[in-house]
């Protein structure tokens, strides 16, 4: 019981600091809408700023797949770290086996990583 | 009892397929020399056999049996259980069904010579068609039987498709679902049999299925008996074809070539009849005589249905088509009347008429070779031009109709016989198909023989050379069976007395 | 009184209690930011020759931020009409909540923490990503071309470098067998990890620096190129939202690499009787001066050398790192 | 885990795994470090040598007893040696086709990870045959789903390409997603994951509550697993998926895939839910549900062989002739006979000759015609009777016409479904019938090849033929695919011929699969 | 041991199960039907910690096969993404009725 409440009161923190950052956004920008004098801002104030041009076109405009591309490999690797970890704490109750096992399986994940070097995913345009 | 000799029967068309396989495309002579040749054997094996068992030889010596395939692993528990053997034998039914198969195929054979492309394509499906039909006559077990059965189907396909007539392609297709449903139930049929005792051997099946407490892997109830029974005689039943199912038979007569329906009228229909006698009566004895009642009265109605059908026909291959229907209502009669001399006369039957109807088909093909129709109304006056096939058309007809001294005769009397021994009225019936089947036969022959002549015959020549033999050979088998009964009645003894009632 | 507090069953006493710690946390992390961006612009200007601040609040400028933070809540709120609004308005939130999320588990002492988790560095790593989402957002939600080149450069950037950054404290965690930021620093008792495993200081730094997006790897809000980057449509108090959420992320990221590889709050050999708390503080001081020092000292990174840095240099040596430490672990228990 | 206890297991029991897996890699590097110059056929020529090593190492495997490593998360046992035989001779094939396969667009930077992907695809389903828990069934199933989604999209540029691999995907993972749930429910009963243990504890369960839970269980893990062998009712991503990939991809997915499939259907219906007893004499859950699976299999047989009546692209159509193909096989699980082990495993034999050889011939239709319109089978007897002949072959045997692997594969199912008591009557009806349903469009297929003239195109060629010029046809036939062609139709013939051969390998070999479960 | 019952988590899984399923069956939109199935896919994840936490034999074994089922997910969404993406630079949708060029 006791490990539970630790353990409950831990994640009961983790709220407390979430609703916190949520709040002083929150807060503060109230705060400031109090604060500050009242205001007419000129209608050009709320064009979007294109250096002084007059914008043109949507902004939302297709991306470089670049930028998808490195979206797959994050996904791809930062899940293989869902191994790694547990991995890492166990190891020392694992032996050589994890060992061998974890060299396997990150030679794969190094070769996935030379096939998108060779295949030039990694170059920045 | 292991002899090879129906191996060889069977398979030595085989060997003309191959040849063929190693000729050029273009060599039409050579192509069709080896067609015909290749049939010889066969022909000259079955009658070797014929007449050494007239000779004294007892049939079992021709049966041979090997180890074909085992299903499941009961092999520890019976060697035999749901062991499939390639098993060939032959009874004095079988034998004649051989013989007539062997030798309408070699006349088929030479019928074919009027196939005007693709001779090397045309007789290698010919042969492998000949395989299939010799085949299913001596096989031995269900599974076997079946592969025949369905071996002479993709053949018959596309002979009908590519070398028939204006509306080939629709008749090989309304032939191929047909028989493909026929051949279905008959699948069903032959596997609940052999899931369920173990054995698809025919004689074993007779055993198991007609002994009190036989021991089968899963017990065979009656009414799954009459299941069965009823189920084999829709899937023979189209074969043959039976009244409701015999649309696609009506188009294969008239849009596949001549030399094919031969074969197809002549032998492919009997495997239903055979089927239903080798199969349904002996296998299901009991029911098929509870059933014979329904079969009687379906041959009548197919008999009546055919003769007044062929009656108002404008093509002559309607007629024989129809005729055909009408007659294989005969046969149904016989195994109706479920007796000696019924049974005997529906056997009878299908050999006569196999031969009948190969004859008037082949002048057909000798026809229209000629002419180029078969239309009743354009082929008045034939007897002007071309005497001799006039005369032989007609002799042909008389058989067909029945006149006494042709083989025609003897197997309609013998039907007729044993129905009227068991349902008088119902024969009575029937009767009035036989007279049917003068008239319209009659009309139509004679219309073409003597009709008015509306088409100059000139310079169109009679018989040749090769297509004497068939003429002869039928003509003089059909007198033969109709003088002397016996060359068939006496292989049929055996069979008979074991089916009939 | 904490331990009591943890021990007793969660209510919503317990929760009142730890909202003021928390509040206080703040307080004192907004403080931090306050003085950390003065120390920032004092030590650019002492590198660069320059004074920085020196008007308000006496000579050291103390209360120039103050001042700034001040005319920032005063100004007026402007939101584009072309923006998305609702997306425009939850990014910075989105963008902050995360940063002071994080802290919650970072310990400041051996009893000054808030939440002892088991996953300790687990969680500030799965937080800490978070951001990059209110980044985009805010980037996306604008409409203004050079804030979504500069919000997919962001997140571009910070997904890139977070693989490493995950990688590299592997070493660590195979040497101590836990997530947990307690018993890290315990097993540094000896020997900070620092010079145990200098190889993933090294990536983990480089990372933290990009993941920070501080010069030399603040491509996202390049000026030169992208104005402002994903913020430039921002304004007022929320783009103070924005610049917060860095210095909070600032601020726990020199906490963590203080905690990870420094020792925390572990004294040098024989100075044990300084308190932990002023040992965390130097340690902590010392990396953020690093940090501003990096500012100060090297330019920007080319674009295209950015990432791929990440992928082709840093990715392989943290798992060589990785397998260098398993091998050599491994080695050591055999002899 | 030290290094003894690593030791000690017999690793020789994975060798086929680790050889396809060496030469996947292999391929992987040689194909990022070989100059671009380099024909990347020779890729191919080496994995089919690997899958060849494989194949052998199986067989040499063979007569080992049944023995399982890693704490029986793999088993070597009969099942899983039969089986990987299937899937090894079917890659085999399919890498022969791979290596000819030379589409419109070119076959650009794409040519090695055709190969590698086809290994990795591979290593799934024979890791999927033999393992003996569900989590490594798990990988193994999605190795393979994933490897196949990557190949079924390989022609980038191609719209239709792109579409069937999405409709792959996302089928794909909603049925995974479904088998996954169900399977989440299994472990929960049973707190444990490996099959055997699994099954002990199944078969004490008695709390209808938990009853209630399994079956729910059941059908979305049947409902799952439908997908992988494109079984109704989720049979809908194959045609579009078989029309869009490149030909030996549809050829893989026809017949591997299948093949794997209906390992994992019999791994995890076999080994979870023969075990729970329902009802009061214990019966067997799976049995209690046959008809479930029945209703499956006759509704896929019926969508299967009915909606290829009108398709005229060839590949779609013999998608639904797979689809069918799979009803059929349901029907030899549904029924739970004796001989059903051995029914699956030659139906699937017959079927990968008979798929594989139809597939080769396919592929050089379509790659010389540029269309995959069945019209393009017009004439083919006139410009290459050979061809016209092995096609035929091979689609009477799809059709289960005598003579041919098909019928005896046929017949076996058939012979299971009404061995059994009672009877699947209307089961092995509706296969019948539905199997004369399917020789109208085999035949139609046929009726392209021999009775039609050889149109547009084809129809010069065959001129040219007559002329006695060499046509274009028979200038170059690729070496792999009259490999493929010619082997498929001599085991389909042999097959048909003599059935006892594989009968025999079957029965002398495996022991009736008795070691399924122990 | 624990004031939740095992129920409330089971109960949890399948609506998220349940959303997912009607999502992915029901959405014009490719990345929503995609996220949907991550939807489904996370229900299995807290069955199977559920089940590995509170079951009846606890045991890891649940929470291992959740991380499989995580990083496949992932693998899967990936592969899912890069296919979309290709399809998109040549039909520019991402809409699902309008990927139908292939139909009967």
């Amino acid at each position: 019981m006791e490990l539970l409440n630790v353990y409950q009161n831990n994640y009961l923190i983790v709220f407390v600091f979430l609703c916190l950052g949520i709040l002083l956004p929150v807060v503060a920008l109230f705060a400031a809408k109090l604060l500050r004098p009242p205001y007419k801002a000129i209608e050009s104030k709320y064009t979007t700023y294109e250096s002084g041009m007059e914008p043109f076109h949507d902004a939302r405009v297709q991306f470089n797949v670049r930028y998808y591309v490195f979206a797959l490999m994050f996904v791809i690797f930062d899940v293989e770290t869902v191994f790694l970890y547990p991995w890492a704490v166990a190891y020392e109750k694992l032996g050589i086996f994890a060992l061998i096992e974890m060299l396997i399986f990150v030679v794969m994940l190094l070769i996935g990583l030379i096939y998108a070097w060779k295949k030039k995913v990694l170059k920045w345009i | 009892m292991n002899s090879i000799y129906l191996s060889l029967l069977v398979l030595s068309p085989l060997l003309g397929i191959v040849l063929l396989a190693f000729m050029p495309k273009t060599g039409e002579k050579g192509i069709k020399l080896v067609g015909v040749l290749a049939t010889l054997p066969a022909t000259v094996l079955a009658l070797l056999a014929y007449f050494s068992y007239q000779g004294g030889k007892d049939l079992a010596d021709y049966g041979e049996k090997v180890r074909w395939m085992q299903f499941g692993s009961f092999g520890q528990l019976d060697p035999n259980l749901f062991t499939v053997y390639y098993e060939l034998g032959l009874d004095g039914f079988s034998l004649l069904m051989v013989v007539l198969t062997a030798v309408l195929a070699s006349l088929a054979a030479l019928a074919s010579f009027h196939i005007k492309r693709e001779w090397k394509g045309y007789f290698m499906l010919f042969l492998l068609l000949e395989i299939g039909m010799l085949g299913v006559f001596t096989a031995q077990n269900l599974i076997l039987f079946f592969l025949f059965f369905e071996i002479t189907l993709i053949p018959m396909f596309f002979l009908i498709g590519k070398w028939g007539y204006f509306n080939k392609e629709k008749a090989a297709y309304s032939f191929l679902v047909y028989n493909g449903l026929g051949s279905a139930v008959l699948l069903i049929v032959i596997m609940v049999l052999f899931a369920k005792t173990g054995t698809s051997n025919i004689e074993a099946l007779k055993v198991f299925l007609n002994t009190e407490g036989a021991q089968l892997p899963t017990p065979v109830s009656d009414s799954v008996k009459m299941g069965l029974l009823i189920a084999l005689l829709i899937a023979f039943g189209v074969k043959l074809p039976i009244f409701p199912l015999h649309s696609w038979m009506l188009r294969v007569h008239v849009e596949a070539p001549p030399s094919i329906v031969m074969l197809h009228s002549g032998v492919l229909l009997k495997i239903g009849a055979y089927g239903l006698i080798r199969f349904g009566m002996g296998i299901f004895p009991e029911q098929f005589a509870e059933l014979a009642v329904l079969i009687a009265v379906l041959g009548v109605v197919n008999l009546l249905y055919g003769a007044f059908l062929a009656f108002i026909q404008t093509d002559f291959k309607m007629v024989l088509a129809y005729s055909s229907i009408s007659h294989m209502g005969i046969v149904l009669i016989g195994l109706g009347a479920n007796n000696e001399a019924g049974i005997q006369g529906a056997i009878f039957q299908v050999v006569s008429h196999g031969l009948i109807s190969a004859l008037l088909f082949f002048l057909v093909s000798v026809l229209y070779e000629r002419v180029h129709t078969t239309n009743i109304n354009n082929l008045g006056g034939l007897a002007k031009g071309m005497p001799l096939t006039a005369g032989f058309l007609l002799a042909g007809a008389m058989a067909s109709l029945g006149l006494p001294g042709m083989s025609g005769f003897v197997s309609e009397f013998m039907a007729f016989l044993g129905l009227f021994r068991e349902m008088p009225i119902l024969a009575a019936v029937g009767c009035i198909g036989i007279i049917m089947t003068a008239v319209y036969l009659l009309r139509a022959v004679l219309a073409i023989t003597y009709g008015r002549s509306d088409r100059q015959y000139a310079g169109i020549s009679d018989l040749r050379s090769f297509e004497w033999a068939p003429v002869l050979v039928l003509i003089g088998l059909i007198v033969l069976i109709g003088v002397y009964p016996a060359v068939l009645s006496q292989p049929l003894e055996s069979i008979v007395l074991g089916l009939g009632g | 009184m904490v331990q009591d507090l943890l021990h007793s069953s969660p209510g919503l006493a317990n929760f009142g209690i730890f909202f003021l710690l928390a509040t206080v946390l703040l307080l004192v992390i907004l403080g931090f930011v306050t003085y950390g961006i003065l120390a920032e612009r004092k030590v650019l200007g002492f590198m660069q020759g320059r004074y920085g601040p020196n008007h308000l609040g006496g000579r050291w400028g103390l209360l120039q931020t103050v001042s700034d933070v001040l005319k920032l809540l005063l100004k007026e709120d402007i939101i584009p009409k072309a923006a998305d609004r609702p997306l425009f308005i939850i990014a910075p939130v989105i963008a902050f909540a995360p940063s002071f999320m994080v802290m919650a588990t970072i310990p400041l002492t051996d009893n000054l923490q808030f939440a002892d988790l088991g996953i300790g560095l687990l969680y500030y790593v799965a937080i800490s990503g978070m951001s990059v989402v209110g980044f985009l957002l805010g980037g996306w939600a604008s409409n203004n071309k050079f804030s979504l080149l500069g919000g997919m450069r962001a997140a571009s950037q910070m997904i890139s470098y977070e693989i490493p950054l995950v990688m590299s404290v592997l070493g660590i965690i195979l040497l101590t067998g836990s997530l947990n930021l307690n018993e890290i620093v315990a097993a540094q008792e000896g020997v900070w990890f620092i010079l145990l495993q200098p190889v993933a200081f090294v990536v983990f730094f480089i990372a933290a620096v990009a993941e920070l997006n501080r010069v030399p790897f603040d491509l996202a809000e390049a000026e030169n190129e992208l104005v402002a980057g994903f913020h430039t449509e921002y304004s007022g108090f929320r783009w103070a939202m924005f610049m917060l959420a860095e210095y909070v992320y600032m601020f726990a990221m020199a906490s963590l690499i203080t905690v990870v590889f420094l020792g925390g709050w572990l004294p040098l050999p024989f100075l044990g009787f300084i308190p932990g708390a002023v040992w965390f503080a130097l340690k902590f001081s010392l990396v953020v001066y690093i940090l501003i020092w990096f500012r100060a000292t090297f330019p920007r990174i080319r674009a295209d050398k950015l990432i791929e840095f990440a992928w082709k240099v840093l990715l392989p040596v943290a798992l060589a790192n990785i397998f260098l430490t398993a091998l050599i672990k491994e080695l050591l228990e055999l002899f | 885990m030290d290094l003894e206890t690593l030791l000690s297991f017999e690793w020789s029991l994975m060798t086929p795994e680790f050889i396809v897996l060496i030469v996947a890699t292999l391929l992987t590097l040689l194909d990022l470090f070989l100059p671009k110059k380099f024909n990347r056929n020779h890729l191919g020529w080496i994995g089919l040598a690997g899958i060849l090593l494989a194949l052998v190492s199986v067989f040499g495997l063979i007569g080992r007893d049944p023995g399982s490593i890693l704490y029986d998360t793999f088993r070597l046992d009969s099942f899983a040696k039969a089986f990987k035989i299937l899937l090894l001779a079917g890659s085999a094939l399919v890498f022969l086709l791979a290596i000819d396969y030379e589409p419109k667009e070119g076959r650009g930077e794409y040519r090695g990870e055709f190969f590698y992907l086809f290994l990795t695809a591979l290593l799934g389903a024979m890791i999927m045959s033999s393992s003996g828990d569900l989590i490594t069934l798990f990988v193994g199933l999605e190795l393979l789903s994933i490897s196949s989604y990557i190949l079924a999209g390989l022609r980038k540029t191609n719209v239709k390409t792109n579409e069937s691999a999405m409709k792959y995907v996302i089928n794909g993972s909603i049925s995974t997603a479904i088998l996954l749930f169900g399977m989440s429910y299994v472990y929960g009963i049973t707190g444990t994951t490996n099959l055997k243990a699994m099954a002990g504890m199944l078969s004490t369960v008695s709390d209808p509550q938990h009853l209630y839970l399994l079956g729910l269980a059941f059908f979305m893990i049947f409902v799952g697993l439908s997908f992988k062998i494109a079984a109704a009712p989720f049979h809908m991503w194959a045609p579009d998926v078989y029309e869009g990939s490149p030909t030996p991809v549809t050829a893989f997915l026809s017949v591997v895939s299948k093949t794997a499939g209906f390992i994992i259907v019999i791994r995890i219906m076999l080994s979870i839910f023969a075990a729970v007893p329902t009802g009061d004499e214990g019966f067997p859950m799976l049995f209690a549900l046959q008809d479930y699976i029945g209703f499956l299999a006759g509704a896929t047989m019926i969508i299967g062989n009915v909606v290829a009546l009108r398709q005229r692209n060839i590949k779609r159509l013999f998608a639904y002739s797979s689809i069918a193909h799979a009803g059929y096989i349901l029907v030899a699980f549904t029924a739970m006979s004796y001989v059903m082990f051995d029914s699956i495993w030659f139906y699937l034999l017959a079927y990968l000759f008979m798929g594989m050889g139809a597939f080769a011939v396919i592929q050089l239709i379509t790659a010389k015609e540029g269309s995959e319109d069945i019209s393009h089978f017009a004439g083919l007897y006139q410009r290459s009777p050979v061809l016209a002949v092995t096609m035929a072959i091979f689609l009477l045997s799809l059709a289960g016409i005598p003579g041919t692997a098909g019928f005896i594969g046929k017949l076996n199912i058939f012979l299971g479904a009404l061995m059994v008591n009672p009877s699947h009557y209307v089961l092995a009806s509706i296969m019948i019938a539905t199997t004369v349903v399917s020789y109208v469009y085999y035949f139609g297929i046929m009726t392209q090849m021999f009775f039609r003239p050889a149109a547009g195109l084809a129809r010069a060629e065959a001129a040219a033929t007559v002329q006695g010029e060499v046509p274009a046809a028979r200038r170059r036939l690729p070496t792999g695919t009259t490999a493929v062609i010619i082997i498929c139709a001599a085991a389909t013939i042999l097959f048909g011929i003599l059935p006892q051969l594989a009968f025999d390998f079957l029965q002398s070999n495996f022991n009736q699969f008795i070691d399924f479960m122990q | 041991m624990s004031s939740v019952p095992i129920t409330a988590f089971l109960a949890l899984a399948l609506i998220l199960f349940c959303i997912g399923l009607y999502g992915a069956l029901t959405k014009r939109n490719t990345i929503i039907v995609l996220i949907s199935i991550e939807l489904m896919l996370n229900a299995v994840n807290i069955n199977l910690v559920t089940f590995s936490k509170y079951g009846m034999t606890p045991a890891i074994t649940g929470q291992v096969f959740a991380v499989f089922v995580i990083a496949v997910a992932a693998a899967e969404v990936a592969v899912g993404i890069a296919i979309l993406l290709a399809l998109y630079r040549n039909r520019r949708t991402v809409n699902i009725d309008e990927i139908n060029t292939m139909k009967h």
